[in-house]
C-alpha cells in the first residue's frame, strides 16, 4: 500500500529533545524516529559534542505524518524555535506498507 | 591562532622539564608543596591531555567512556565519605560545617551576580553567578589526593556531604536572581506556548534530582548504612583503583579544558580575570568560616576548594533549560578552562599555603 | 555527473538488520548506509532503547538506487513488514558523482 | 500516574530509613539474615537506581557501559567457576548436579505453559514461559554474594557450569511449544516470503552460540584449563573489582526495572502475580531435588536461585526473532521488573532460609 | 517562515570528514549536521565499522542551503569523490523557521 | 564458504582439547614453554574471540569498549615503563638500544618494500611496507606478560621508549618510498583541488603526534617524572588489574581477527606467506641486532618482538590519509588476522627458544 505523506525533520540542541517529544504527542503524530548526538553546525556556532559536560549535542528527530500533523509541528515549531534554535524542514515521501497493519 | 597553540605547546614542554629539574632541588626549596602537587601523577596526565590538545593530536577517550569515570569517581567519593561519617557519626560539629556549607553556596552568586552585572546582561551573569556558587566534584576530589600525597590528615566524610550540599542552592539562587532582574522589554516572548515555558517545578526538580547530585548522596547513604563492613567489600573498587580512574579523566578533561580555552581569549580580560580572581576570594572566605567554625587543616582545605571551584556539569546543564538565554560559551569555558586548571595547579596549593600560616 | 535515483529509507527493529540486509544484497543494489541504535515511538508503542536487554531498538537503513531496485525493495518490505512492523518510504534524489566512478 | 511515583518514592525513602533502624536491633531480632542481605552495597545501588529512577532523576549509565559490566560479570563468573572446578574435578556428582540443571531448565518451560495458556495466547505462553525456563546470571552472581558477605561455605565451581546449561534448553522447549500449539489459522502469513521466515538452524544457533551464554561457557573452561595459575593472573580483575562492578551493574538494573514496572501495571493481577509466586515454587522443586541428590547447602542456594530466577537478556533476544507473535513488553518487564527485584530482595535469603530448615 | 532550501547529503569515510568540513566552511554554508559512526556498502565493499582500528566507519553529513551553495558543494565533491568514493544526494526541502533568527 | 567456518571451529576445538590434554605432559615435553604460553589467559581469550567469531555468534564488545582497553593498556604500559627507567636512568646502553630500534623501523619498511613491489603496485607495497616497519603495542605487551608469566627477568622500562620510537618513521618512510616510485601516469589527479591534496605537514603531525604515539609517550614522561612514589599511587590502576584488561582487549582481537581471515584467503598465498615470514625474518634480524649491542635476554625477546610485529592502528589510519590508493583490505588483514595471532601464539614462544640458543 502506498501512501503520500510528509517527513518533518528537526535538528536541535539535545536538551531540547524531551519539549520536543511532549509536543509531537500531543499533536498525535502516529510516530517519530530520533537520533541522539548528532554534531554540527548552526547560528549559534560548532556544536562537536563535549564528553564531559553532555552539552553542545544536537539530536535528529524525523516525522512521518500528514500535511494537516506536518502544518501543525510547524506552527508549533516557528514559535518555540526562536528561543532554541536549530533547523526544522518539510519534505514529501511515499510511505511503503504492508496490507494490514500490525495491531 | 596556530602560532598561538605553539607557542602553548612549547610553553608546556619547558614546563615539564622545569618540573622535573626543580624535583631535584625541592628539597632546598620552600615551594616542594605545590612541587609535589604538580608530579602527582594526576595532575600530570592533566597537562598531558592539555599539550595533546594544543599540538592538534587526534587523542580522543571517546563518548561515553568520559561518563564511566566520571560515574565512577561519584560512587567512590560519596560512598567513601559515607563511611567516614558512619564512623565519626553525624554530631553537632558536622551541622554547623554543613551550615556554613549552604550559606557559601547561597552567597557566593548573590555577591559575584552584582560584579557581573557591571560587564554583562542579566541572563549571563546570573549564570556565571550559579556557576560559580556551585562545586567541581573532580576539583574537591583532585583536593582530597593531595592530602592524601601530602601525608596529611584525612578530612572528614561529611565534607561529602557539604559537596553534595553545595550543589543545587547555587542553581535555584541563579534562576531566582535572573527572573528578579531580568527586564520585562522581550514581550514577544509570550509567543512561546505555555506548556514548553518556564516552571518552578522543573528548576527545583533539576536542581535537586539531577545524576549527579542523586548518586553522590545516593552513594554518601549507601556508605553511611553499610559503614565498615560495606568498605571491605568495595574498597578495592573505590580506592585501589581510584587515582588511576582519576588519571583517566583528568587526561580527558585536560583535552577539552585546552580546546575550550579559545572560546574566552576573545571576550576580553574581564572573564579571564574574573575566573582566576573570584576562586581565591571564595577560598579566603571560605577559610575564614573554616577558622571560625574551628575545622581542621584538612577539612579547612576541603571546605574553602569547594568554595573556589565552579560547576561545569549540574548548573550549565539547568541553565541551558532555565535560562536559555545566557551563552553556554561564555560560563562553561570559564568554569572548565580558567577555574578548574588554575584550582588544579595552583589553587589547591595555594589554599593550603594560607591556611598552614593562619592554623600555626 | 548527475542521475535521478530513488531513496528508500527503512526503520525498523535492529533484530531485523540482518535480514532486511539480506533481501538487499540479494536484490542487488549498489549500496545502502545504516545507523544503528536509532530510537523512536510507533505503532508498537515507544522504543526508547534499553542498555540492560539490547531490546528496543531500531535502526535506520537509507538505499540509494534506481527506480526498478526501489519498486523491488517496497515489494519484499510489504510482505514482511506485517510480520516486523517499522516504517518504509521513498523519495526523489539526485546523486552527484565524479567523472569516473573507483573502481 | 505521578502520585504512583511520589509513593513508591516515599516508600523507598521510608524503606530506606527502616533497614538503617532495624541494623541496629538486628542482632536480637531473627530476621537478620534478610536485614544483612538488603545492607549488602550492591543491592543497596539497586535500590537507588529504582529510587532514581521513580524520581524521575536524569541519572544514566549511557550504553554501552552497561554491557562492559554485564560482558565483565560473565567472564569473571566463569572464569572464577573454571578454576574452582579446576581443582575439584569433575567427578560424579558434578555431573548429576549438571544433569538435575538441564532437566529443571527443561521442565519448567512446560508446566509453565499450560498455566500461561490460561490467560494469554500461544506465543505469549511460550514466550513468557521460556523466559521463566532460563536463568538471570546476575541473580546467581548475587546469590553467589550473598553467600561470600554472610560468611557460608562457598558454592562450588560446577554451579557455573549449571548456569551455562541452563541458559540454551528453555529457548529451544519454549519454541517447540509454540511450534506445537500455534494455530494454523494464519494462513495470510505464507505472504512472508521463504527465505525470511523461521529456521530451527537460527534457532539452535540463537540458542547455543549466543554471546552471553559463549562468553561464560568459554571462560568457564579457560578457567578450567589455566587453573590455579591463571587465577593468580587474574584474581585482582576477576575478584578484586568484582563486587564493585556489580554495584554498578545493579544501579542500572534498578534504573531499567524502575522504568520497566508501569509496563506491567495495567496487565491485571495474573502477570505480577504469576512473576512472584513461580519464582517460588521453582525454588522450592529446585531445593527438593537439591536435597535429593545431596547437595551442600551454598550449591542447594545457589541452584534453588537458577530454577527461581527468569532471563531478560538471552530468551527475549531469541523470543524476538523465533516468536515476533509474542509481545516483548509483557515478558522483558515481568523477568526484569519484577522476578528480578523479587529474587534479590526477598527471594534469595527466603530460599535460604527454607534451606537451612531442611538440612539441619 | 517558510524557505525554499535545497538539502545535500554526503556519505563518506570518516577520515574525510575534516577535509568535507574545511570545504563546507570555505563554501560559506550557513551550517551543516553530521552523524558519526554510520555503516554500510558501497563500492569499496561492506564497512560494517571495526572497534579495534577505527577504520570502515562512514559518516553522514547533511547540509540545508540555497541552490548558489548546493552547486559549489556539488562541484567541489565532484573533484575530490573519484579518489575517496562513497555517496553525494541532492534534494529539496522547505525550510520552517522563527520571525526572527537568533543572532 | 561456511563449510571453511565450521572447519576452523572444529579445528580450534580440538586445538583447545588438545592443549588440556598436553598440558598434563608438559613436564617431559621440551615445547613446555610454548604450551606455557597458550595456556596463559589473555591467549587464551584470543582463542575464545576466534572461536566466537568462526560460530557466528553474536559475542561482540560494542563501540567504543575496546578503546577503553586499548587506551588503558598504552596508558599503563607507558607509565610502567617511564617509572623503571627512572630507577635505571638513561645511560649509554639505553641510547644505543633506541638507535637500533629507530634504525630497524627505518630498514624493514624499504627491503619489505621491494619484495612486496614483485607481486603489488607501488601504492599498496608502500603501504604493507609501512605496516612491518611500525609496531603493535598490544603484541608488545604480550611478550612482557609471556616474560612475567615464565618468571624470567623483566625487561628493561626503555624498552617501552623502542616502542614509541618504532611507531612513526616506518610511516614517514612508506610515504616517502610512495612519492619516489609513484608512477605519474594519472595526471587526471590533478582535479582534486589543492587544499584537499597532500601536505608533509599534515603526514608528520599524523605520524608524531597521533594519538596513541602521544598517550605512550607522554605515560612514559610522567611515569619518569613520577618515579617510585609516582607508582604506588597508580599501580593497583596500572598493574594489579593489567592482564584482566589484556584479556578483554585480546578477547575483542579474537573476534575480528577471525572475521578479517576472510579478506585475506582470495589474494592467494602471496600475502599469507608474507605475513608469517617476514616477522621472523624480522625477529631474526632483530636477535642479532640485540645480541650485537649486548642486550639481556628479556630485552632480546622484547626487541625481537617489536621487530616481528606490525601495526594495525596507527599505520593504517595514516595510510588512509596518505595513501588513500593503497587498499586498507590488504593491509589491515594481514597485520590483525594473520602476522598479530602468528606472533601471539607461535612467534613469541619462538623467538625465546631462538634467544635461548644464541644467549648460552
Ligand atoms: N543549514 C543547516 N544545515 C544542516 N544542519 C543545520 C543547519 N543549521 C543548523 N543545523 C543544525 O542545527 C544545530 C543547531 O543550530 P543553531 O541553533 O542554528 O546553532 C546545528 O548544530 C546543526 O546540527
Ligand atoms: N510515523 C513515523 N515517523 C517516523 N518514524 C516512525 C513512524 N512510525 C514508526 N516509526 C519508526 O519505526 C519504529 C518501529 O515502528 P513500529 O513497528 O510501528 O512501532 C518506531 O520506533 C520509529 O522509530
Ligand atoms: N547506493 C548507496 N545507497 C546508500 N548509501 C551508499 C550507497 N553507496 C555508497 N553508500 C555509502 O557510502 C559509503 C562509501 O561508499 P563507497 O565508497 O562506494 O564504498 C558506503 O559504505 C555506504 O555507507
Ligand atoms: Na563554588
Ligand atoms: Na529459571
Ligand atoms: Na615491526
Amino acid at each position: 500500500m502506498i501512501k503520500h505523506r510528509k517527513k518533518v525533520e528537526i535538528v536541535t540542541d539535545s536538551v531540547e529533545i524531551k519539549t520536543v517529544i511532549e509536543l509531537l504527542d500531543e499533536i498525535g503524530v502516529s510516530g517519530y524516529t530520533i537520533i541522539r548526538d548528532v554534531i554540527g553546525k548552526g547560528g549559534r556556532g560548532k556544536r562537536m559534542g563535549d564528553e564531559v559536560t553532555d552539552l553542545l549535542k544536537n539530536s535528529y528527530i524525523m516525522v512521518i505524518c500528514n500535511d494537516i500533523e506536518a502544518h501543525k509541528i510547524a506552527e508549533a515549531i516557528m514559535s518555540i524555535k526562536r528561543k532554541f534554535g536549530g533547523i526544522c524542514i518539510v519534505s514529501d515521501a511515499i510511505v511503503i506498507s504492508g496490507h494490514s497493519p500490525a495491531p | 591562532m596556530t602560532k598561538l597553540y605553539r607557542c602553548a605547546a612549547f610553553f608546556f614542554g619547558f614546563f615539564l622539564f622545569a618540573i622535573f629539574k626543580l624535583r631535584k632541588w625541592r628539597m632546598q626549596v620552600n615551594v616542594s608543596i605545590i612541587i609535589d602537587n604538580l608530579l602527582h601523577p594526576p595532575v600530570l596526565f592533566f597537562f598531558l591531555g592539555m599539550i595533546a590538545s594544543f599540538c592538534k593530536s587526534d587523542l580522543k577517550i571517546p563518548d561515553p567512556l568520559p561518563k564511566l569515570f566520571s560515574l565512577y569517581l561519584l560512587l567512590a567519593i560519596g560512598f567513601h565519605g559515607g563511611v567516614e561519617l558512619n564512623k565519626t557519626g553525624i554530631n553537632h560539629a558536622v551541622i554547623i560545617t554543613l551550615g556554613a556549607a549552604i550559606l557559601m553556596a547561597a552567597l557566593v552568586p548573590v555577591y559575584t551576580f552584582f560584579i557581573l552585572k557591571i560587564k554583562l546582561d542579566v541572563a549571563n551573569a546570573a549564570a556565571i553567578a550559579a556557576t560559580y556558587g556551585s562545586i567541581s566534584a573532580v576539583t574537591f576530589i583532585t583536593a582530597i589526593t593531595f592530602l592524601e600525597t601530602s601525608g596529611l590528615a584525612e578530612s572528614g566524610g561529611y565534607m561529602v556531604a557539604a559537596l553534595a550540599l553545595m550543589e543545587s542552592p547555587a542553581i535555584v539562587i541563579g534562576i531566582v536572581l535572573y527572573k528578579l532582574f531580568e527586564k520585562k522589554e522581550k514581550k514577544e516572548g509570550s509567543l512561546v506556548p505555555e506548556p514548553y515555558g518556564f516552571s518552578w517545578g522543573k528548576v527545583l526538580h533539576e536542581a535537586f534530582l539531577n545524576g549527579s547530585v542523586l548518586l553522590i548522596t545516593g552513594s554518601l547513604v549507601i556508605g553511611l548504612v553499610s559503614g565498615e563492613k560495606g568498605w571491605d567489600t568495595l574498597s578495592p573498587f573505590a580506592k585501589d583503583i581510584f587515582k588511576g580512574m582519576l588519571s583517566f579523566f583528568l587526561l580527558d578533561m585536560g583535552l577539552i579544558a585546552a580546546k575550550r580555552i579559545g572560546d574566552v581569549k576573545n571576550t576580553g580580560l574581564f572573564l579571564p580575570a574574573f575566573g582566576v580572581v573570584i576562586p581565591v576570594i571564595n577560598a579566603c572566605i571560605g577559610i575564614f568560616i573554616a577558622r571560625l567554625i574551628g575545622l581542621s587543616q584538612s577539612d579547612a582545605l576541603v571546605f574553602s576548594v569547594l568554595c573556589a571551584s565552579a560547576s561545569y556539569i549540574a548548573v550549565p546543564a539547568a541553565m541551558r533549560l532555565s535560562v536559555p538565554e545566557a551563552n553556554p560559551s561564555l560560563y562553561v569555558p570559564m568554569a572548565l578552562a580558567i577555574t578548574f586548571p588554575f584550582n588544579i595547579i595552583v589553587g589547591i596549593p595555594l589554599y593550603f599555603y594560607i591556611i598552614t600560616l593562619f592554623w600555626k
